[in-house]
């Protein structure tokens, strides 16, 4: 098991300047920075075994499709479920667009589907687009002036509009809150809701166990957690999932074409036509490899007081206000300055070197139900270090001066 | 010829085409499955070639008895070697033979990848299932 | 202008051998082979620039963020077409389903769905769910014996059906046959249809000007012409693109955002919700730079006088038969020998370290036609040189005496 | 401030943080515009902030007159460098100007990068686009 401090030597990005300043990348919420063995894995792909999966005999292709339908096993594992019950998508927003468009025919005019007001636009708009298409009504459980949402609020409006869908994101990408999903889902369950998690963000802070969540659904971003860009995952608990009609059709998920008739495969291949992201896959295997090798309660120890530094230093700035739930963090907080600009806090930060994600975050309604135009997104992950908070907030005094002085 | 002759043969081959003569001239010696047993039930689905599996139990000896045939000569020889071990065995001798660490003596566990497509990793996965059913 | 034979050495993964044998790889159809720039692309933005596009205002988002969009000018340039027609998907499946979704309303009861033979089921099976949702019928223009459609055929099929929708490949992945899809798109216009043409082979060997060819749609896979796995391209003429309705949601393809309703964007970006496939988007690009340096009509040439002397010699083993367009193609074959199964051919071909593709290839109804039930598929791309095609049929020959002998 | 003054101004600052203090300066000098005049007809579309722009012809004079106004202040400082270049200029001349290179020589091109979502590449072209029409 490694020493965390010692992990962010495998992430060569983070080893340089910008605009002549030594990089200090505070945007993992946007996307996480990669390990060496995983841009190593891509890297070995190509130029070694590149053959296409499924699709050949051949030696390369014999060794790719093992090696490819072997993640899904180790991610599975990594996740507490069956590899049958994960299915590779393009990106957690193509995850939740499947299930969507999956659960048209089981909704009726006038059913509920709930969902939080911390939502992502991708898990707001796929939800806005099926209650249009089928009369069902979009509810949203609301947020308070801090941005928090109480559980006993999630249960009493689960309890008061009895939705047929379920959907919450298991921590805000804008606020870091994390939310008691397993609470939310066994709740619910009780009133035979179908309940998707989105895990974009907390996947790689939380390393949730999908089967003592017990959510039907689960999706996530590989981007997101140390993975290539082009890949994401959804799981589904095999009925269910096995249930939802086909979405996009073509080569591999097919049983027998003929012109009159096709018949398709069992999950997850019915949900994978066409040549998948393979060199995602092969990416994201050694990525799920190097986090399996990081101790997660050392790993969660060490965020969390990087978190609770940079919330310290931050806090301590006068005309700084912070939002969202400070202590169920994932590591992610959103902050104003007076009343000046995101952008330009945003731009100056970065003549310091700083990357942090100014704006509204895709979560258009959060900001409005906060008042808010925007924020300053500040995302930790494990490579982070207390040197990266430290130049931070010297940037942020300085940045201050500029606008102030 | 016995499990242990096809064992002899195989282990002696210096090259894989040398691997796949033998292998073929199993699927040669192993009878052809008459049209009216190659039922669409008998049928283990592979991806690439047919694959007709009969598996039934000798009652008045209480051993295995299995017929199988297919339209390719790799997977008929394949299949000549998977009968070849489970044949004649009662199921609890049946349910404790590992096909695989076989297949890996062999020299030829690659065939047992599920991405080969070929429905040998089927054929001992439902050997194995019924076996056991029987124990 | 690099000459053709040369360029086989930037493709380091055929440098090596195969049981004990050097690889011959003819299973460029299935995917193509990347060069050393490809794979030194997608590494160095993995280790010096990894950041998200669109969503961040630091350097090194704004960095990826102009290579991200400069590949789709470059790519539109290399088309000849405008970098607005064009939106990155996740495959060419995918494309073609984004188009077949996306006519749903476009199509009434008994309109026609005019389709051939040759087509890959990525291409045939969205048109047949298509006219299940809408009740339109698919029709489907038939190959002769040999697996070749003549162009009068289609054009008097098409006069005959009066389609809604004209979709056909460019080149059959089965046969290598070329379509004169000119002519057809000509025809198809005439009588008002929309034409969608599948160009996942013919892009790599035809470089086709699609303003030239002038079809509403069309769509290519990156991975079958030098580019890495998990992206599409499709091209859509403007207006029609974009009068297409939105297919998935989510974040960056909105305007705004409310519970109540949401905007989109204009095209491409009210088709690419999500965090994209960026670091394959940047491979492409490398692709694309490639590509340009090799003279065109030199490549053609090469390819063509590799297959002339790939068919003298396959033509010449008694027992082998032949099937397509054998003077239109652009350098696939499929083959059969005697009644002996493609699976015991494809592999004990393997054993001599050549990597083809057996089986239906993804075309079922064109086996159904040929009365077959798979082939041997040899498909070459530049990169393959006479050396591939003296091993592969030495190596067939042995294999056929393994089998006869 | 005329464009040859912000030009010496730009061009003599040794780091970022000193370009944008000059910059956000010179967006301090421009006067706010009147709430009734930010209006959705004047609004330039970027991603990030918003921008407001009136260019009108002086018919006597028959020069451009621009205004506008942004509620940021790097995006309102870029803008009144846009402004000087453009304001009280003939269509023609304005139709002329290269406002690509000039932001090149003051160093500030980035700040053009479609990326940047700061809706200066927008403002650069709506400006042209109505020059040209004028011409
Ligand atoms: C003609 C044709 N169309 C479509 C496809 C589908 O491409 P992809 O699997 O990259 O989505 C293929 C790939 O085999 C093809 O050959
Ligand atoms: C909470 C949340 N959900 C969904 C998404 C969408 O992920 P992707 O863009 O990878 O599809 C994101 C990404 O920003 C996110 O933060």
């Amino acid at each position: 098991m490694s020493d965390i401090a010692q992990l962010r030597n495998d992430f060569v990005t983070l080893n340089q300047s910008i605009e002549g300043n030594p990089l200090v990348y505070l945007d993992s919420g946007a996307t996480s920075q990669k390990p060496q063995v995983v841009i190593n894995e891509i890297n070995h792909f190509y130029s070694k075994n590149n053959a296409n999966v499924h699709r050949g005999l051949h030696t390369l292709s014999e060794r790719v499709t093992s090696q490819y339908e072997g993640v899904r096993e180790k991610l599975a594992q990594f996740l507490g479920v069956f590899a049958t019950e994960l299915v590779w998508t393009s990106g957690a927003t193509h995850s939740i667009n499947l299930v969507a468009s999956g659960l048209t025919n089981q909704l009726r005019y006038d059913d509920v589907i709930l969902i939080t007001a911390l939502e992502h636009h991708a898990n707001i708009v796929p939800w806005q687009q099926l209650a249009q298409r089928t009369g069902a009504k979009l509810k949203v459980i609301p947020v308070n002036d801090q941005g928090i949402i109480c559980t006993n609020n999630v249960l009493a409006q689960i309890q008061k509009w009895q939705p047929k869908i379920f959907a919450c994101t298991h921590a805000s990408n804008t606020l870091g809150n994390i939310l008691d999903v397993q609470v939310f889902i066994a709740q619910a369950k009780k009133i035979g809701a179908t309940t998707i998690i989105d895990g974009a963000q907390a996947f790689l802070h939380l390393r949730p166990n999908l089967r003592q969540l017990d959510c039907d659904f689960y999706v996530l971003s590989a981007h997101k957690a140390l993975g290539p860009t082009g890949l994401g995952i959804l799981f589904g608990k095999y009925e269910q999932l096995n249930a939802l009609p086909v979405y996009q059709t073509g080569g591999e998920m097919i049983e027998t074409v003929t012109f009159d008739q096709t018949t398709f495969r069992q999950a997850p291949a019915k949900f994978e036509p066409g040549t998948p992201n393979i060199s995602a896959v092969l990416g994201f295997g050694a990525a799920i490899d190097y986090l399996s090798n990081i101790n997660f309660s050392a790993m969660h120890k060490y965020e969390q007081s990087l978190f609770k530094y940079l919330l310290e230093h931050l806090s301590a700035i006068k005309g700084v206000k912070l939002y969202g739930d400070l202590d169920n963090n994932i590591g992610t907080i959103s902050f104003t300055f007076k009343s000046e600009h995101h952008y330009d806090l945003a731009m100056l930060l970065n003549s310091y070197g700083v990357a942090v994600r100014s704006g509204h975050h895709c979560t258009q309604p959060l900001m409005q139900a906060l008042n808010l135009n925007g924020t300053i997104r500040v995302s930790l992950a494990f490579y982070n270090n207390h040197t990266d908070i430290d130049r931070f907030i010297s940037a942020l005094n300085n940045c201050i001066q500029l606008i102030e002085g | 010829m016995t499990y242990q002759e096809i064992h002899d043969k195989l282990t002696s081959t210096s090259s894989w085409q040398q691997s796949y003569r033998e292998i073929m001239l199993l699927g040669k010696q192993l009878p052809n499955l008459p049209n009216a047993l190659k039922t669409e039930q008998a049928q283990v689905k592979g991806c690439e070639s047919n694959v007709w599996l009969h598996v039934e139990l000798d009652e008045s000896q209480q051993h295995m008895l299995l017929v199988g045939d297919s339209d390719t000569r790799i997977v008929k020889g394949l299949l000549a070697i998977v009968l070849s071990l489970y044949n004649s065995k009662t199921p609890t001798q049946a349910a404790k033979i590992d096909a695989y660490q076989e297949f890996e003596s062999l020299g030829l566990i690659k065939h047992l990848s599920p991405s080969r497509g070929n429905g040998i990793k089927a054929i001992v996965d439902r050997i194995q299932t019924i076996a056991l059913q029987w124990v």
